[in-house]
């Protein structure tokens, strides 16, 4: 059964320097405030795992709390680049980061393989392209069948993994609905995980199209209203495409960038939604 | 009754590439599509002239109708009215994978004389490239595993070069036949539409050719636009003008992207 | 877009002689109706494909329309044995009957492999059992990461699938829910496809835990109340457990089972629901 | 208050061996449920003394409270108030292979010294055999990936083999030791509950090892329905026969198995 907790008593206690964390959330249900959490509680030297890094690995990235970046597409969604992911790639600012780079299918395998215990997942992909010559985590495997050659890519087992959500009951049985991502593998991949949720309810009216994590798959749920902001929680809020299109100017510079942390996620407790 | 002749609505350069775009899509049609000019062109098809096409975007959405278009391709708009919502690992492995999709829309920094792309790095080398894109994203396996492969692209001599950086997505590779070395099952880039007309593959070269021109602009402006030296097909066309519905549809589309400023619930 | 037509049209148009035939249902949505429209149109040499052949597979097999049956369980759910199945393997009544056999985890990523455009998928199972030894269908891949062996199976193709589901708009949209069995995986590893349904609607009113199979996904559609009997069809029937019971003793005898499939399905002109 | 005395309720072979199974299922258990005897002692549990148990079915049903006791594992009872209904492919690899079960129920129609199950083929060969099995269903995949197996099965010389005719689902082997070389990330066999007592595999060889006996069974009994020869542990003990709650709560949900008779939508 999930344990219950407050977001930071449960970033302290999951997540430590050098983990390997994924946040993930395909554009819908991104775990911005986790994230923040993470930024105010200085973790230094992650991997970072994401399919689509957006917004929250900019600004994690550009706060220095990584080392390394594991994705398949890194931009700022119908607006433009990643200006801290771009910097940190190009220039080394603030810190040098590594990167390991994938296609999305190939990155979406790679979790529904560590959420079913396989080693690795097979896959058609990748072939003629120039990603797997850069790549270690893409290989070849042979059909015993039929002889054809298949791309092969590693599971992804995170250390920690982190999602938002928007309901659990108090049995920590976890309720999504809307844009799905590979949240479900995500969480199910690691070895631990939180879920950030819009609201604890004595119960989970079902809804079509909803996913439910059982309790007993999910480390721990913490109640955080608006926790996915700018992203946004279908049926709760809507995606704050505004603040998306503004994030441009602000993370172009570094100063400009450094001052908008500092007041929107340094000075802030956390609990109250300050990021636009 | 008196016919009332009208002199054509003026257009855009953007406009016309994504009305030819959205031309390219026959009724029934099952089209994956990315964010941005593809989305759009998708929409625009569904709302004029093929009602019956089933559009998905790599976020899950099966057989999406937004009412607004989406600034990204998860936005919530999607969700309604779609046929299915399904997980990302799902709409990979069930439905790209296999080949069920007919047309996928792509796009990219750099597309080669053989229709190549390149949405990775450019200059310098991998690990410290001049500049960094975005990436792969879906775009690897669209290109390889759709029927046909339709690119939407503004024409520079920067963007159409005579060899991509970065193969992110395989076109015809380095010559007519690559695509079946390689094992690759979908055809590959059918037309690649840009800003001043279109380009396909020779038949016996697999090279991109200029097969049509947008109204208004020319083969030396293709030319001095393109980083090899562009062929011309001998049927070469003028693409018809966008009607006045197709525009009316499309300025209505665009207005509406990403939808009003919205609070994230608080 | 799925072509609506009526079940025998479609078993007419759909089903050959010497066929691969996958009909799937776990438990619920089985699709007796269509089943016992292959019988009446004497289709032969069938190549058989169900994770639990149950009651329906017994009767085919019983009245000689199958050559080989793929499987992995093969019973009367809560009951026994069925014993048209095993008179087939035991005796070669009414015609010998090759099987190929796997485990429930084998069938269910053979049609996943199929569904998903690969030659076979990678799972843990069988190891220290003797199925391997007889089914070639199992084999045995490495992975190129870890060095890990792990079994391997074959993607099932079949030529066609049928399965049962709740509802399907006029585009051919199917809609399910319950419990959902393998039969999305069946329908998309298949050449081609039937859905037979309880109704034909204008608008699929989505309800939780629901799957949708597109309409282009799917070849034919053919409306057929009750066409799951005595499996069900949750929302519109419940399971005949008092059928499944009474079959064991209607299909323990050869005499007793061919006078009931002469009564019940081969005279019936497969519009009204004669099977109890 | 005069304190009553009662006699205790009579009680079948049958009945016993399901409390006993119960038993074995501690409250938050992960508890993967065959049909038949094991749905009845993973309900009885959940009733009794474990409500916070979570019974996953194989037809894809995680966290079922069937108001009545299901007669196939795909009963519609399932699916009212379950947690979760997923397809079979994702129980199988998504919640299974990874080992996220506690406890897998088995039986077979053969097991041996080893705590092998055969529910394949009797006599004769493979493909002639005498007596045609129903088949391995979820069996293999949970006896290797369970954190630990009960197998529930009545204690005949017909079925406890010195060897199986056919390995089905893998316990200890040959040996100790086997689990570990084959690979298999499961515990095995923890107990097999039958209508005498229960054998547990021994710490050194892994043979089973007769550990307890229902109330009224001797250690003869044991021996007689065993075909090999059975070894008994020294710390032998006497289950503790069924409370009068186990018993009550046990026959009415024994009485609800499969439901009235229902007419299939007719």
């Amino acid at each position: 059964m999930a344990e219950i907790v407050s977001v930071d008593e449960a970033i302290a206690a999951l997540v430590a320097d050098g983990d390997t964390v994924a946040l993930e959330g395909f554009t819908h249900l991104i775990p911005f405030a986790a994230g923040h959490e993470i930024i105010r509680q200085g973790r230094r030297d992650l991997t970072l795992v994401r399919m689509t890094p957006d917004l929250i690995y900019d600004q994690m990235i550009g706060m220095g709390c990584a080392r390394r970046l594991i994705f398949s597409w890194g931009g700022n969604p119908g607006v433009g680049s990643l200006h801290r992911f771009r910097d940190a790639v190009e220039n080394g600012w603030p810190v040098p980061l590594e990167i390991e780079e994938h296609s999305h299918a190939g990155m979406a395998n790679r979790y529904v393989a560590g959420a079913t215990g396989l080693p690795f997942a097979v896959l058609r992909g990748y072939v003629g392209t120039d990603l797997p010559a850069h790549t270690d985590t893409i290989r070849w495997v042979t059909c015993p069948f039929t002889g054809e050659v298949l791309a092969a890519v590693a599971a992804l087992r995170p250390d920690v993994t982190v999602v938002h959500a928007q309901r659990a009951d108090r049995r920590g049985n976890v309720q999504m609905w809307g844009i799905l991502g590979v949240q479900k593998e995500a969480v199910l991949a690691a070895k631990r995980s939180l879920v950030t949720v819009e609201e604890v309810v004595d119960t989970l009216e079902r809804r079509p199209g909803d996913v439910i994590l059982p309790g007993f798959s999910v480390t721990c749920v913490a109640e955080v209203p608006g926790g996915a902001h700018p992203s946004y929680a279908l049926g709760y809020s809507l995606r704050d495409n505004d603040f998306y299109r503004r994030w441009d100017s602000i993370s172009r510079d570094r100063d400009s960038f450094l001052g908008w942390m500092r007041e929107a996620v340094l000075e802030s407790d956390g609990r109250r939604r300050t990021t636009s | 009754m008196a016919v009332v002749e009208r002199r054509p609505e003026p257009f855009e350069a953007d406009e016309m590439m994504t009305v030819a775009a959205a031309r390219q899509l026959r009724d029934g049609t099952v089209c994956f599509v990315g964010i941005g000019l593809p989305s759009t062109a998708a929409n625009l098809a569904r709302i004029t002239h093929a009602p019956g096409i089933v559009l998905i975007y790599e976020s899950g959405i099966i057989g999406a109708r937004p009412a607004t278009l989406p600034l990204s391709i998860g936005d919530g708009v999607l969700v309604e009215g779609a046929d299915a919502v399904v997980s990302v690992p799902e709409v990979f492995n069930y439905w790209l994978q296999p080949g069920r999709i007919d047309v996928g829309f792509l796009t990219g920094a750099q597309v080669d004389r053989f229709g190549n792309l390149n949405t990775t790095v450019i200059g310098g080398d991998y690990r410290h490239p001049l500049v960094r894109l975005p990436g792969a994203g879906g775009a690897p396996e669209i290109a390889a595993l759709c029927r046909q492969v339709v690119v939407l692209v503004r024409q520079t001599p920067r963007v159409f070069v005579n060899r991509v950086d970065f193969v992110t997505s395989v076109g015809y590779g380095s010559a007519a036949g690559d695509r079946g070395r390689l094992g690759l099952s979908g055809g590959g880039p059918k037309v690649v539409i840009t800003d001043i007309g279109s380009l396909a593959p020779d038949p016996d070269t697999a090279e991109l050719t200029l097969v049509s021109l947008h109204p208004g602009s020319t083969v030396e402006q293709a030319r001095a636009a393109t980083g090899w030296p562009l062929q011309v097909s001998p049927d070469l066309r003028v693409e018809e003008p966008p009607s006045d519905r197709e525009l009316a549809v499309l300025r209505r589309l665009t207005a509406t992207i990403g939808g009003v400023r919205t609070h994230g619930g608080e």
